[in-house]
């Protein structure tokens, strides 16, 4: 696979928040968001504890519908749809808190992400009806019957999302736990199977949270390594989440800061990094990074 | 339908949904605290009453000892049921002892059969003042009403006051979620967890006695309906919820005698429409009417 | 680990069923009624049991409406085989409606429409109770069982309200409900095991991660509850010309009869197929073979008399025992497959050495 | 040097099959910070846990003064003057935040005592402050971070025990929990802190030990560890 | 020994019937232990109120125990599930107290030794009018028990073709409060309730009426004959009438006499109809092996079906050729507190 580069990728923008705000009761959590992702950045979202950021995926994989604004995605509004439609539509994520099918295998845990091939029916409707020429109008199939009785045709889905799971698993190195029990799985082998479970539903944007949380140096320095090889891989967009600084600045081509649900900076790493605002809400002056 | 009617059934529907809402206290106490469907809290209930009628006919009592006696004898009976059937399977996934209570509930039921008969005793062993009757024009109040809604509310301030006002309460609350942190806090979690059970089961134990006032027939399958019942209120009213329960308690009697009232030909479907109400509740508050707890957030 | 091979897996599963074919065909000639009776029975709560670890089990919601089902797929296939004067002399409080007072149809067809009726049942049941969660849907459910109870108990115009329906005819035979019950697990087995059951477990572990693979959890949720609902009814409808006689007290069709189901699905490992079926055999035979404490006993010269509740209450003893002892059921999560006995025994092999 | 508080001695841990922990000795000295580190699975967790006597299948002793704690009860333990703030947080999420910090003084009698470390709670973590009434589920990561912190402070525990407390914190909040927890030492307790980020750890850290796969693998004063190649190499991701 | 078989409901909800039925039956053993020179064995077995247990019993009575018939069930819907199996078994079975037409109709080795409910009804509506002197009554109808709603359906028809006035209320049996029927029932100024139900019921009614204010009488069928109507109900139950098989205060045979002399020397209180019925279905399946003079399964059918004028407690005691009993009804009446006997019914 290559990376798309050069200038028309760059302008292509992958998603694009409006005015995103949302409410709790009498919190604003996310006030007023305004930003874009181009296609195959990397960029990061940063601030203090409860600034919104976490809020933010929620609202753009849909798990909450935003007060107000709009999210855009690959030119369709997506604002307000359900989790699993988004995700049919080549939105993944993963959680901070690491939400695994713990009684599950770990090759089981990435075939049922792949169990988004077979229900894509409205994803793709509302893809038709964004743009008829470039996708064609689906079809309706009866899988559950199909996988219910066995018929060739689901079978040898079956099969490919199989083999589809098995060359994921060898992707990030965890062939050999395939058939463990996910929570069996050390910290660090457990948030690989998050991400890989997510490239299983094959998105274009992934959405990270606090993907290097937990890790010590030298593992986060693997984590980095990863990150950009899986982007490369599967040409993806992403937006990640972090507090570990050195990570951040060392991946991100930009970088949003958020507080108190507020953007108060945007730009690249070395902007951050001297930015006064962020340093009093965030940084501090002498870290432990 | 005449309006003294309409309000004789408002006061019925008050005796009837005070005597649920009382049960429904005792049944959330557990219920919140364990998340522990506790199917024998209707049976621990039997047995308060059966211990009652005993102390009575058998040992001789005052009527007031004997309900005493009853209260406290359910809570022993309530805190050896927790230690043996459900202690050991706290860790264990919550259907595990939710069919041990359903068991339990069976063992219990059983083992009145055995001890006591199939054939139903008559509670008639308390002062017939109870059963006097005020005459207001129409409308006819029994005393056992005041008396019932008097109970249930002061029990009602009396477990609020243990849950909201308390050290030990506020444990009981932290254990709803997550009992290895809460003895990280330093608590005796098997203490608090018993003390739940015996308050429970002394709050069973008072409902089923003043159950058995207003119906004074004991059987060892009595248990059942109020236990249901009380399961019931206690959803409606948000799982956990004290004033919740209450308040469902008070609707599902209501809601039951007034639909007949209103209907007197849908008798039959008396406790359909209850349950519509119920299902139709539950679609615009899907965590019932007070909400103690939501999901943890993403 | 040895992996057993799909061949063989086949092979000997086939063996396995034929086997047990020639099992019952033996008790069916060679006892009399009563334990083919029991078997038959065993056969029937199979299904029920089956069905109901789909949603309970795999699907990890509560439901606690299960008998409203069987209920709707008993009255449906007993009403469609009742013999037409039969019906004209039971409904006597008020006839049968039209068309149901004219028909009168085979066992498997009655079966199968008893089946889908309950299946729409419980898609209507399912629609609205899957917004609530956890015992919230607990409640919603039962609510729903009782009311298709109370609506049977009340419409005499079609089902004989409390009356009930008598003289079924016996169709219910060892191996109508054997041969359904395997129908029953081949399906709901075949649905566990595809990208489809894979998703059902996932839900049961985490709706918000299983949201975030894109999996429809309502829509699912409620494929897996009507699947349930058909083959409910179908248990339904095999139980009816079993016993030959149905009504809608609240012990015959109501909570008890879930309850019941559900003590079978948690014994037997809620979540596995095989556990269910094995729940189903095991509540069936010992709720017939505690007989034995209720007559009396000569125990050393000393007479004890038959105590009634006695079995029920041994009963209790025994499956709050298991549950101590072996709080996952008998199973697990895990099925009865060769795969399973095979590594059991080498695990013990394994032991000895 | 000082007095031994806690000692550990041959700790095994076991998860059914699973040897998690391979009978380590530490020693934790009064007065001082002690740090645990080591990879992802290395059994920092499984140690604490088992000091806390949340864990059924431990082996070897346990000494708090020297007096055997390894049969209590974990709140007799707590009540002993051993605090934990466990991984992954474990707030309790239907209490409020005010209620979450009480319940960390749940076994005090002491009422000034407890009212004055609540404000010095409040002042260490001032967004706790403005969410008392918020219902600990809804807190950001972080925030819930602070409050599991701020609980176990509310135990003003002779040994305070932090499982990665800087875990999906803001770098402005892990300097001040840091500064926290040399504020601890200085008021004479003794803390035990697990944590990934070992250099910060490390350099607070009168004494350190690496675990690996269930064995201490090294062990020393903080600062020698923290010019540790191997350790530079391994945890801090620095190459030599 | 000669096998026969109980099956009675001794758990449950309705254990109380099969206790009472039972110790009836133990009397009518005690007293005539054996026939053909050997000695009967009663084989109880418990039905647990449930209706598959109940078909499940008479199944394995007959299959597992090898009786020669069976005394039982006792509700009629458990009777309809085991009677199923007797007959396919060609096994006698004699119900000592299900009333409800459908048992017996269509089989042809089930028999009963009481009275069915178009009968009850019907001896309910004439005493009601006659007796009672009743022209507006309000029926109170347990909408779960098919015997409620069958009685409930005869008494109208024929109160009403009497020219009496009805009007109509619905409970379920297992509720434990009347009050909204019973106040919408009160405000129709009834001469009588017929509340053709259960005892458990019919005493938390009787005073929840009368704590309404109701002082007129109340009328039953047999389902109200219990000493816990009168125990639960106190004072409210009396002026209670009930139509029943038999009124100990008041034995129609010599037999009768001898059963009441024995029963209340057993079990210190006065038998109920229950307890009759059971000690009379004893007597007439001894009756039938002694005639049909072996044990052979279709001699005692036949035998039972040609019982004609038998003296039991509950009087003379006809069986036709559908299996069903003819005889006479009693009519009782709660009276300061003891089951006093007012007329006899005859068919
Ligand atoms: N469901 C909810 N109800 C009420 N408040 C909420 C809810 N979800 C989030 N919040 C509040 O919204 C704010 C933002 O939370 P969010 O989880 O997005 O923070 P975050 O930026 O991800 O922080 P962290 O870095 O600590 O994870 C917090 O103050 C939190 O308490
Ligand atoms: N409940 C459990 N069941 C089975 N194995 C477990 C359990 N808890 C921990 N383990 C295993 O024990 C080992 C040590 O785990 P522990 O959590 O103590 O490590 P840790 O050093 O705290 O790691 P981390 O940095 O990820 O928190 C790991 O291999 C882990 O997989
Ligand atoms: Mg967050
Ligand atoms: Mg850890």
């Amino acid at each position: 696979m290559i990376k798309i580069k050069g200038k028309d990728a760059a302008k292509k923008e992958v998603l694009k928040l409006e005015n995103l705000t949302i409410r709790f009761g009498g919190l604003t959590a996310v006030d007023s968001f305004n930003g874009y992702l181009n296609k195959g950045e990397l960029i990061g979202l940063i601030g203090p504890n409860g600034a919104g950021k976490t809020t933010i995926f929620n609202m753009i994989t849909g798990i909450y519908k935003p007060t107000f604004g709009t999210i855009t995605f690959n030119g369709i509004n997506i604002t307000g749809i359900k989790p699993q439609i988004t995700t049919h539509l080549g939105i993944a994520r993963t959680f901070q808190n690491i939400r695994l099918f713990s009684e599950m295998s770990v090759l089981e845990n990435v075939m049922t992400a792949e169990h988004s091939w077979l229900q894509n029916y409205k994803a793709k409707k509302i893809l038709h009806a964004h743009n008829p020429s470039e996708f064609p109008k689906p079809h309706w199939k009866p899988w559950f019957w199909s996988a219910v009785l066995k018929t060739p045709d689901y079978l040898k889905v079956e099969r490919k999302m199989k083999s589809y799971a098995h060359d994921l698993l060898k992707e990030v190195g965890l062939d050999k736990y395939a058939h463990l029990k996910a929570s069996a799985l050390p910290y660090g082998p457990q948030r690989k199977l998050e991400i890989a479970r997510a490239l299983a539903t094959k998105p274009s944007l992934l959405l990270l949270d606090e993907p290097a949380a937990g890790m010590n140096g030298q593992e986060t320095q693997e984590l980095l390594e990863f990150i950009e090889n899986i982007r490369e891989k599967f040409s993806l967009t992403i937006l990640l989440i972090e507090h570990d600084m050195k990570f951040v600045m060392k991946i991100c081509e930009r970088i949003y800061v958020l507080d108190y649900g507020k953007i108060i900076a945007h730009g690249v790493p070395k902007e951050i990094q001297s930015d006064k605002k962020v340093i009093e809400a965030y940084l501090g002056d002498e870290s432990y990074v | 339908m005449s309006s003294s009617n309409l309000i004789q059934d408002i006061i019925n529907g008050l005796l009837l949904g005070g005597l649920y809402a009382l049960i429904a206290i005792g049944y959330t106490m557990v219920y919140g605290i364990l998340r522990l469907i506790n199917f024998a809290h209707g049976d621990i209930l039997m047995w308060g009453v059966y211990f009652a009628l005993y102390a009575v006919v058998a040992l001789s009592m005052p009527w007031w000892i004997a309900f005493v006696i009853g209260i406290a004898l359910a809570g022993l009976l309530g805190f050896t049921v927790e230690k043996v059937a459900y202690k050991p399977l706290r860790s264990a996934p919550r259907i595990s002892s939710l069919i041990t209570a359903i068991g339990m509930s069976f063992f219990l039921e059983s083992l009145a059969v055995v001890v006591w008969g199939g054939i139903p005793k008559s509670f008639n062993i308390y002062p017939k003042f109870f059963n006097r009757t005020l005459i207001f024009g129409h409308v006819r109040i029994q005393m056992l009403t005041f008396f019932i809604l008097g109970v249930t509310f002061i029990l009602l301030l009396a477990v609020l006051w243990l849950l909201y006002r308390t050290n030990t309460g506020t444990a009981m609350r932290a254990i709803a979620t997550d009992i290895p942190t809460t003895s990280l806090m330093g608590a005796n979690v098997n203490n608090i967890i018993s003390l739940t059970f015996i308050i429970g089961s002394m709050l069973a134990a008072t409902s089923g006695i003043m159950w058995a006032m207003r119906y004074p027939q004991v059987q060892p399958y009595m248990g059942f309906v109020p236990g249901m019942k009380a399961f019931i209120a206690a959803v409606i009213g948000g799982i956990g919820s004290v004033p919740g329960a209450l308040v469902g308690g008070f609707l599902l009697g209501m809601t039951e005698i007034i639909v007949v009232g209103l209907f007197p030909n849908l008798a039959g479907y008396r406790d359909a429409f209850a349950y519509v109400i119920l299902i139709v509740l539950l679609m615009f508050r899907p965590t019932g009417i007070f909400r103690v707890y939501s999901e943890q957030k993403v | 680990m040895k992996r057993i091979s799909f061949k063989l897996n086949f092979v000997l599963t086939t063996l396995f069923v034929i086997g047990t074919g020639f099992f019952l065909l033996w008790v069916s000639n060679s006892f009399g009624g009563y334990w083919p009776r029991i078997i038959t029975l065993m056969g029937i709560y199979g299904i029920m049991a089956v069905s109901y670890t789909l949603v309970n089990g795999v699907t990890g919601i509560f439901s606690l409406g299960h008998a409203g089902f069987i209920a709707i797929g008993a009255y449906t296939a007993a009403l469609l085989t009742l013999p037409i004067q039969q019906k004209a002399m039971s409904f006597f409080i008020e006839p049968l409606i039209w068309p149901l007072n004219s028909i009168q149809m085979g066992f498997l067809p009655a079966t199968i429409i008893g089946g889908l009726v309950a299946a729409f049942a419980a898609f209507l049941v399912g629609y609205p109770s899957l917004r609530v969660t956890g015992d919230y849907f607990a409640i919603a459910t039962f609510g729903f069982a009782e009311i298709i109870r109370i609506v049977i108990q009340n419409s005499y115009n079609i089902t004989n309200g409390s009356l009930g329906l008598k003289s079924i005819p016996p169709y219910t035979t060892i191996w109508w409900a054997w041969g359904w019950l395997l129908v029953t697990v081949i399906v709901i087995g075949s649905l566990k095991f595809s990208s489809y059951g894979r998703a059902l477990r996932a839900m049961s572990e985490d709706t918000v991660a299983a949201r975030a693979m894109g999996i429809d959890v309502f829509k699912h949720q409620l494929i897996s509850f009507v699947v349930s609902g058909f083959f409910a009814g179908i248990g339904g409808a095999l139980y009816a010309h079993w016993l030959t006689t149905i009504d809608p007290r609240p012990t015959s069709l109501g909570i008890m009869l879930t309850f019941f189901v559900l003590i079978m699905i948690v014994i037997g490992g809620l979540g596995s197929i095989s556990g269910a079926v094995l729940g189903a055999i095991f509540f069936a035979f010992f709720a017939q073979w505690l007989r034995i404490v209720e007559s009396p006993m000569n125990f050393f010269g000393i007479n004890i008399p038959g105590i009634p509740g006695m079995s029920m209450l041994i009963f209790a003893i025994i499956f709050i025992l298991i549950m101590l002892f072996r709080r996952k059921g008998i199973m697990g999560k895990d099925e009865l497959s060769w795969q399973y006995i095979y590594n059991y025994f080498s695990k013990k092999a394994g032991d000895q050495d | 040097m000082s007095e031994v508080l806690l000692k550990l001695e041959k700790l095994n841990v076991y998860y059914g099959a699973i040897h998690a922990v391979k009978g380590i000795n530490i020693n934790v000295f009064k007065g001082e910070i002690t740090t645990l580190i080591g990879a992802n699975g290395a059994g920092k967790t499984s140690t604490l846990n088992s000091i806390m006597g949340l864990l059924k299948g431990i082996k070897g002793k346990i000494f708090y003064k020297s007096r055997d704690i390894s049969h209590l009860r974990t709140d007799a333990i707590v009540k002993l003057g051993i605090s934990l703030s466990p991984e992954g947080r474990r707030i309790f999420p239907n209490l409020t935040v005010d209620e979450n910090l009480r319940m960390g003084a749940y076994f005090r009698k002491d009422i000034n005592g407890i009212k004055s470390d609540r404000k010095w709670v409040l002042e260490l973590f001032p967004v706790l402050k403005e969410r008392l009434k918020q219902m600990g589920g809804t807190l950001s990561g972080g925030e819930q971070q602070m409050l599991a912190i701020g609980r176990a402070l509310m135990a003003n525990p002779d040994i305070l025990m932090l499982d990665e407390p800087s875990l999906g914190l803001a770098p402005l909040i892990v300097k001040e929990v840091f500064d926290v927890i040399k504020k601890v030492k200085s008021e004479g307790k003794t803390v035990l802190l697990v944590e990934q980020n070992a250099a910060a750890a490390l350099s607070i850290a009168d004494h350190g030990y690496v675990l690996e796969t269930g064995n201490i693998v090294l062990e020393g004063k903080g600062k020698e560890l923290l010019a540790n190649d191997e350790v530079r190499q391994a945890y801090l991701g620095i190459t030599v | 020994t000669i096998k026969i078989g109980v099956a009675f409901p001794m758990t449950g909800n309705i254990a109380a019937f099969g206790e009472m039925t039972l110790q009836g039956a133990k009397i009518a053993q005690a007293l005539y232990p054996d026939v053909l020179g050997k000695k009967i064995e009663l084989i109880v077995a418990d039905n647990r109120s449930d209706k598959t247990e109940a078909a499940n019993i008479v199944s394995r009575l007959i299959d597992y125990n090898h009786v020669v018939a069976i005394i039982g069930e006792i509700a009629s819907s458990h009777s309809l599930a085991g009677g199923s199996i007797a007959e396919k078994a060609h096994v006698p079975m004699l119900s000592p107290a299900s009333t409800n037409p459908l048992v017996t109709q269509g089989k042809h080795y089930v028999f009963r030794a009481c009275f069915v409910d178009p009968f009850q009804g019907h001896v309910a509506a004439v005493f009601a009018y006659k007796n009672l002197k009743a022209r507006t009554a309000v029926v109170l109808t347990d909408v779960v028990q098919d015997y409620s709603v069958g009685l409930s359906n005869f008494f109208i028809k024929d109160f009403v073709a009497m020219g009496g006035k009805v009007y109509r209320e619905f409970y379920q049996s297992g509720d434990q409060d009347f009050s909204a029927q019973l106040t919408d029932a009160l405000s129709k100024h009834p001469d009588v309730l017929y509340v053709p139900g259960y005892y458990p019921e019919i005493a938390l009614m009787a005073r929840q009426a009368r704590q309404l204010g109701y002082t007129g009488p109340f009328l039953a069928g047999d389902g109200a004959e219990a000493p816990q109507l009168i125990k639960i109900g106190g004072d409210a139950v009396n002026g209670v009438y009930y139509t029943s098989h038999f009124n100990s205060a008041h034995p129609f045979t010599s037999i009768g006499k001898k059963f009441v002399a024995k029963y209340e020397a057993t079990y210190k209180t006065s038998p109920s109809a229950l307890a009759a019925l059971g000690f009379d279905s004893y007597l007439l399946l001894r009756d039938a092996i002694k005639r049909a003079n072996s044990t052979d399964l279709e001699k005692i059918a036949e035998a039972l079906r040609t019982t004609k004028n038998f003296e039991g407690a509950t009087g003379y005691i006809t069986i036709d050729k559908y299996g069903n009993t003819i005889k006479s009804a009693v009519v009782n009446e709660v009276k300061n507190g003891k089951f006093t006997y007012v007329t006899t019914i005859n068919p």
